[in-house]
């Protein structure tokens, strides 16, 4: 082994090119082994955790629910139960009470906030009209002045009965908006975080982007979900 | 599962979140190569152009490799990639501009391990960009980085002339006049909305 | 370039061999201060002098400690320097912040912004807007609290958390008002002209008397101290660019002469833009200087998420200066452009 | 080589402090800067650059003989992306928070040059054994240097060490400490520090001649 070193030297001769690629393929095999052996063994953990933690956060939402069941929004409109996860498809996941009655629907929305892309889920009521719960999933928001988004209990109780009642004709009566601290007057506005407007303004654009698009949708396919709720808990469970 | 704009995809890699004051990415050239204005210039381009190749080919590997589900070959993938077309730009600069070749000496091959470009790759992944938001976003952060680079190296050089207490010289300085860089792109938050 | 009679403002950084003349633009600034200072004294009272006495403190003791352990022979606290950096840092805060806080803030901007460059003539960045960028990012909350005017009837009133315990939350619960900045950008609100002319809205100590600093830098720019050419090229630029935004967008963006008066543009344009040692050399470097600066001002304002953003213009262009620096180099007299950069690359 | 005669534990020491792979060779900056503003992902990203750089150490110093010398690059670069993805792949299995929190910084593992840089100029000609210790030092140097970062921006940046609040409820935390400006400060203090320390070690040699 020379001790000297030194740039790799393109063309010398001592070695043959059967011996590289050699090396390179026995290498190659041994990394592959190594990397599906680890896969393998813990893709069924890695894949619990997430299921454990995006149940965690649809039953933050959806208070009432005990369990869930993941539907995906067809090209045309309609919502059909789905178990692959990994879909790209917009999801939507219905919450289910022990009766297997539907208590609400958790959706995912994202957008533009202060920094960087704020991603949510929130939980919808379609009896009450009303959005019960929301939690961020991802901020980057200034810490302690934005971040406040996920954690202030007083702008997050804005989001335990949010009005989205919804015309026949899939409008939003009121669309949801932001107002000051202390002047909310009715039930379809956010209070802002003092200081903290840009990311407070940010949540409300997302939620009344993603609810004028999204809501339409669920209730004209309220009876798949209310259906689909007593058919898992009698047959699959 | 993304809708972002175009142009904020662009400014959030260059400006708002710029890749090298706010992502850390490429710091070991940035702190570096930016000795020097001349270098620079050339330094950025270069990683601009194996970023956008890099960005292209990453997001063909990853539909391939999600069309064959093997996720976990994705890294080894990605770095293969990356250090192939570092080799195709060193041919590149070589044969048409010799002079440039050596002036960039042994930071071209470093490329290879400038975690920008993988850091580019891995994002685009991790974000879900479509083809049009991966050419958007390499585009942002070669322009950032770039720009970073540039803005580095020309008050690196007028620091040469100047005083700077022993203990502060090199790289310490450096990241010191980086810190106040970052602060000052935070001026960009909230653009592109 | 033509030769004319030496001006100082135009000299390249290094100033060692002219601290004489140094200690006499810094006076001027801080004599050209003194009618912002006794207005901000006006509006915030006994608030504004807490604020500025622990500025000076933060920064001058420093300096002085320092140069004495350099043995610079005349040292930046003699010559007004520090002074500057001081009192131009205090006018950039809110009047209720904690005073602790704007003493960590001075430190920031001596130390970080001035002295580990090597002190006087080095400094790439503005220091007492290092200073103020570290608090805003640091204390975002304090930094964006702001206390109402007032006038002599309560001139003894303490601002906001003034008397907060270093390192601790602030508990007081004071009374605040918006700048008329963050009123357009959040409420859609338009503060009248007349009240930003005179200083009657919110805002930092400096922020205020809009035409007392306009006069001030006209009384710079006459003695020569700074650079008239920064301050309307800046205001060119604002107006332009917002003249164009509200064209385009007329519901979003106001009038372009409100642009011009509201905020720190005043100040920033006229005190800290003008630093000789972060600005330009050449005459059209300055140009493309200023023109950045009011261009990023308007961006900033008006499609950024913060409502005011004069202080991260100055300290962006401040860090392309060396660039344009190269760009805009002109021709040594007789020579052609290359050999004018060849010839000033070996003289360095 | 001038190492011919240390033992395993000099080996070890060496990157602890001598050759600190942060503060004395400044490498690995960029997860250095990125992953400090907590100290779990400081401890987390520290221990699993550990893990890789023992990993790839070994297997460098294993093959060293095998490996043509025309392809090791591209063979130290394989083994480094393997067990970088092995690592990536535990740490989801154990948390998926902490995997969250450092996210894309794991697999960027494979291009922090210290690893390519213990395996090219260490590993390839040295026993496994040194290696190893080699290996170990690095690791904790770096995780040394992280945790020194990480300590410092959690503590004034959030108030806490560990997620553990220190200061009580009242104190006011410096925000610019988690933010990236922060963490090019901290970095840039730190250096200060050793240059500090350095310069006064070389002065007192010179009084002592």
């Amino acid at each position: 082994m020379s001790s000297t070193p030194q740039m790799p030297i393109p063309q010398e001769k001592e070695v043959t090119s059967t011996r590289m690629i050699l090396t390179m393929a026995a290498i190659g095999l041994l990394a592959g082994f190594l990397i599906v052996f680890t896969y393998r063994t813990t893709l069924p953990i890695i894949e619990k955790n997430r299921q454990e933690y995006l149940e965690r956060a649809i039953f933050e939402v959806l208070p009432d629910a005990t369990t869930k069941k993941v539907f995906i929004v067809t090209p045309d409109g309609k919502l059909e139960p789905t178990t692959d996860i990994h879909t790209k498809a917009p999801k939507v996941y219905a919450g289910y009470n022990a009766e297997g009655k539907l208590v609400g629907i958790a959706l995912e929305a994202r957008g533009q906030g202060f920094q960087d892309v704020i991603s949510l889920i929130y939980g919808y009521d379609p009896y009450k009209q009303a959005i019960i719960g929301m939690k961020v999933l991802e901020s980057k928001e200034t810490p302690g002045l934005g971040s406040k988004i996920e954690t202030d209990p007083e702008f997050l109780a804005n989001f335990k009965a949010l009005d989205v009642t919804i015309t026949p004709e899939g409008k939003i009566v009121h669309p949801i908006e932001l107002v000051k601290k202390g002047k909310k007057t009715h039930d379809w506005q956010i209070e802002a975080i003092t200081g903290a407007t840009i990311s407070s303004r940010a949540v409300t654009n997302i939620l009344r982007k993603s609810t004028e698009k999204a809501l339409p949708i669920i209730l004209k396919n309220l009876e798949v979900l209310e259906n689909s709720g007593t058919a898992t808990s009698k047959t699959t469970g | 599962m993304t809708n972002e704009s175009l142009t904020f995809i662009f400014l959030n890699a260059a400006l708002i979140n710029n890749f090298v004051l706010s992502a850390f990415l490429g710091i070991c050239p940035f702190l570096g190569v930016s000795g020097k204005l001349k270098t620079s210039i050339p330094m950025g381009a270069a990683v601009t152009f194996v970023m956008f190749i890099s960005s292209l080919f990453a997001y063909g590997i990853n539909q391939a490799l999600i069309a064959i589900g093997a996720p976990y070959l994705r890294l080894i993938s990605y770095i293969v990639v990356i250090a192939s077309a570092v080799q195709l730009v060193e041919m590149f600069v070589k044969k048409f501009s010799p002079v440039l070749y050596r002036a960039l000496g042994i930071y071209l091959p470093l490329i290879t391990t400038n975690c920008a470009i993988l850091g580019l790759a891995l994002f685009q992944t991790s974000k879900g960009y479509n083809f049009v938001q991966s050419i958007s976003y390499s585009l942002g952060a070669g322009v950032g980085f770039t720009l970073a680079l540039v803005i580095m190296a020309g008050i690196r050089e007028t620091l040469e002339l100047s005083d700077i207490p022993g203990i502060a010289k090199g790289t310490a300085i450096a990241l010191m006049i980086a810190g106040i860089l970052s602060m000052a792109f935070m001026g960009f938050a909230g653009l592109g909305g | 370039m033509k030769r004319q009679k030496p001006r100082l403002l135009l000299t390249t950084s290094p100033f060692i061999k002219s601290r004489e003349d140094t200690a006499f633009m810094m006076w001027q600034v801080n004599y050209a201060l003194l009618p912002v200072v006794l207005a901000s004294i006006y509006f915030f009272g006994i608030s504004a002098i807490l604020i500025m006495l622990v500025s000076i403190i933060g920064v001058v003791v420093p300096e002085w400690m320092y140069s004495k352990r350099k043995g610079t022979p005349v040292n930046t606290v003699r010559d007004g320097s520090a002074l500057v950096t001081a009192l131009l840092f205090a006018l950039t805060l809110p009047p209720g912040i904690p005073l602790w806080m704007a003493f960590v803030g001075a430190l920031v901007a001596v130390l970080l912004g001035k002295l580990i460059f090597g002190g006087l003539g080095y400094n790439p960045f503005n220091p007492a807007l290092v200073g103020r960028a570290f608090l805003q990012a640091a204390f975002p909350v304090a930094m964006t609290t702001w206390s109402p005017y007032g006038n002599l009837s309560n001139f003894f009133e303490i601002r906001g958390a003034n008397f907060a315990i270093p390192f601790l939350k602030a508990k007081v619960d004071a009374v605040t008002m918006a700048t008329p900045l963050a009123q357009l950008k959040f409420d859609h609100q338009l503060t009248r002209l007349s009240d930003l002319l005179l200083g009657s809205t919110a805002g930092s100590l400096g922020e205020t008397p809009a035409i007392l600093i306009l006069l001030a830098g006209v009384y710079l720019a006459l003695r020569k101290v700074i650079n008239w050419r920064i301050p309307v090229g800046i205001f060119l630029s604002v107006y332009l660019t917002a003249l164009v935004l509200h064209w385009l967008h007329p519901e979003r963006v106001p009038d372009p002469v409100f642009h011009l008066f509201a905020g720190g543009l005043m100040l920033g344009a006229v005190f800290m833009a003008t630093d000789p040692v972060t600005s330009p050399i050449t005459q059209r470097g300055v140009w493309i200087f200023s023109a950045g600066i009011g261009f990023l001002v308007v961006i900033i304002r008006v499609y950024g998420g913060l409502p005011e953003g004069v202080m991260y213009a100055i300290l962006l262009m401040n860090a392309l200066t060396p660039l344009i620096n190269q760009v805009a180099q002109p021709p040594i007299y007789g020579m052609r452009r290359k050999e004018a950069r060849e010839k000033k690359r070996n003289a360095s | 080589m001038d190492t011919k005669q240390t033992t395993s534990m000099d080996e070890f020491l060496k990157g602890l402090w001598k050759e600190n792979p942060v503060f004395v060779q400044v490498l690995g900056m960029c997860p250095t800067l990125a992953v400090t503003n907590s100290v779990i992902n400081s401890v987390v990203m520290g221990i699993a650059t550990t893990f890789v750089l023992v990993m790839s150490n070994f297997f460098v110093s294993l093959f060293r003989k095998l490996i043509p010398k025309q392809v090791r690059i591209a063979s130290y670069i394989m083994i480094i992306a393997t067990f970088v993805t092995v690592a990536e792949y535990i740490i989801q299995a154990v948390s998926l928070e902490v995997h969250k929190s450092l996210g894309a910084f794991i697999s960027l593992i494979v291009v922090n040059c210290i690893i390519l840089g213990r395996a090219e100029a260490f590993a390839s000609k040295n026993t496994i054994g040194k290696s190893v210790m080699d290996a170990l030092g690095m690791g904790a140097g770096f995780t040394f240097a992280l945790l020194s970062l990480g300590v410092v921006r959690e503590l004034l940046g959030n108030g806490t060490f560990a997620g553990i609040p220190v200061f009580g409820k009242g104190f006011e935390p410096w925000t610019i400490m988690i933010l990236p400006g922060g963490a090019f400060f901290v970095l840039g203090a730190w250096l200060l520090f050793f240059n500090y320390l350095k310069q006064r070690a070389e002065k007192k040699e010179k009084v002592l001649v």
